[in-house]
């Protein structure tokens, strides 16, 4: 089974507790959003982990907003979790 | 119609944009209107505001604002629409954020340039932190900001003069 | 709070104003809204304005404005008041009036700048003439600004944000 | 009886129709505003008298809007016929 690299943005609140403002991922292909979201879960530290894993945190791949954890992902995409906005 | 979209670090110069937006709109634009948010020191708070840090997302920001000025040009006759927000490190009395409307007629461009605003304040992809002496705090928008957005979609669009 | 009411022949400058409104401002005015009407070139009449002649009647014209200064004044906080009105002869383009307003939240600002320009469009002291190729005409506000203007006795004042 | 002096403007429409943007004009101590009126409308050739006649122009003495027609001149007085205003 062949694999894909994604790029992991993290913003604001996100960007502080994990430590990172970007990571390249990879994953088997085929991988999921969510299937992304667990294997952050089980690479960042705990406190990581449950930032992102937090209801309110929002995720947009190429800049648009996920509408379904089940949307696939391919090489290259740019894969940003966005915790709540607070407008300009 | 023309729009015109910025996220910048730098500061922003209202008359430059004002006389940008003169030049290009014809005189069947009778109406220009103007808002300048700036950093507040709100006394009410704990302690004084020292720093706000805005921060923004490149690319799906400013894809955000676009999608509001579309909005608003869905419900007022639109001449001229001018969005500068800044970014970065800002402090009590600052800029943040300028928006300039140019319609035919005055209600058109004072609904469009509120409603941009309100809707700059809840739909805009930023996030700001607020620093007063030794705290830090990601702050979310306000409930009162939430309803005047909200309140936009009982409203009708346009209407005459 | 400071108001400054101009009427004049000359043509003004928003940046101007805005430049010195900001020097008078403190840190707790978070809000500066401005509007500027011009003159439009009003296809839908008969022919295109060629000039609009502006009277008043000076002194009574500018506490007429004072008048609507202070009735805003008592609706909301405001911190900054300027009105700037030009009279004589105007053509297409040129700019009429200035209103900017700042106070410590948008909604107060905006509703402001919005009640003063409705308020001096039906209760200033002003005359306006218009030219249209050969014909002149002495213009009377319209019914749709006397229903803007009146629809504000039923508004409230201040609200939050 | 003595007599006093006002000194009378027209604005915009009227004074286009009077042909005259203001005038001195002497009358008997005491008099009111509704005398000035009826001075003037002899005085005025016929199109400038009906004008000041017309209902919709309003007087003001001193720059106030005048409340009653019956209120009394003093000497030095400055009164302002205004048709309909415009607004700004």
């Amino acid at each position: 089974m062949g694999a894909l690299t994604v790029r992991v943005l993290f913003f604001a609140s996100l960007r502080e507790t994990v430590c990172e403002d970007a990571l390249e991922v990879r994953l088997p292909s085929g991988a999921t959003v969510a299937d992304l979201r667990t294997l952050l879960g089980e690479r960042l530290s705990g406190e990581g982990a449950r930032a992102i894993a937090d209801g309110d945190v929002r995720v947009a791949v190429n800049q648009r907003l996920l509408q379904s954890p089940d949307a696939r992902l391919a090489a290259g995409d740019e894969v940003a979790f966005l915790p709540p906005i607070t407008g300009g | 119609m023309t729009v015109s979209i910025r996220v910048q670090r730098e500061d922003f110069s209202l008359a430059d944009e004002w006389a940008s937006l003169r030049a290009r709109i014809g005189a069947e634009s009778g109406a220009i209107a103007a808002f300048a948010g700036l950093v507040r020191d709100d006394a009410r708070g704990s302690g004084p505001t020292e720093t706000l840090f805005l921060e923004h997302y490149p690319g799906m920001t400013e894809s955000s604002i676009a999608d509001i000025v579309r909005e608003a040009e869905g419900r007022w006759p639109l001449d001229d629409v001018v969005i500068v927000h800044r970014v970065g490190a800002l402090e009590p009395g600052d800029q943040i954020v300028l928006v300039l409307v140019a319609s035919g007629h005055r209600a058109a461009a004072f609904a469009a340039c509120e409603f941009l605003m309100d809707y700059l304040k809840t739909r805009a992809v930023f996030w700001k932190k607020e620093t007063r002496g030794a705290a830090s705090e990601w702050i979310r928008s306000s409930e009162d900001d939430f309803e005047r957005a909200a309140s936009w979609t009982e409203r009708g669009g346009a209407s005459g003069d």
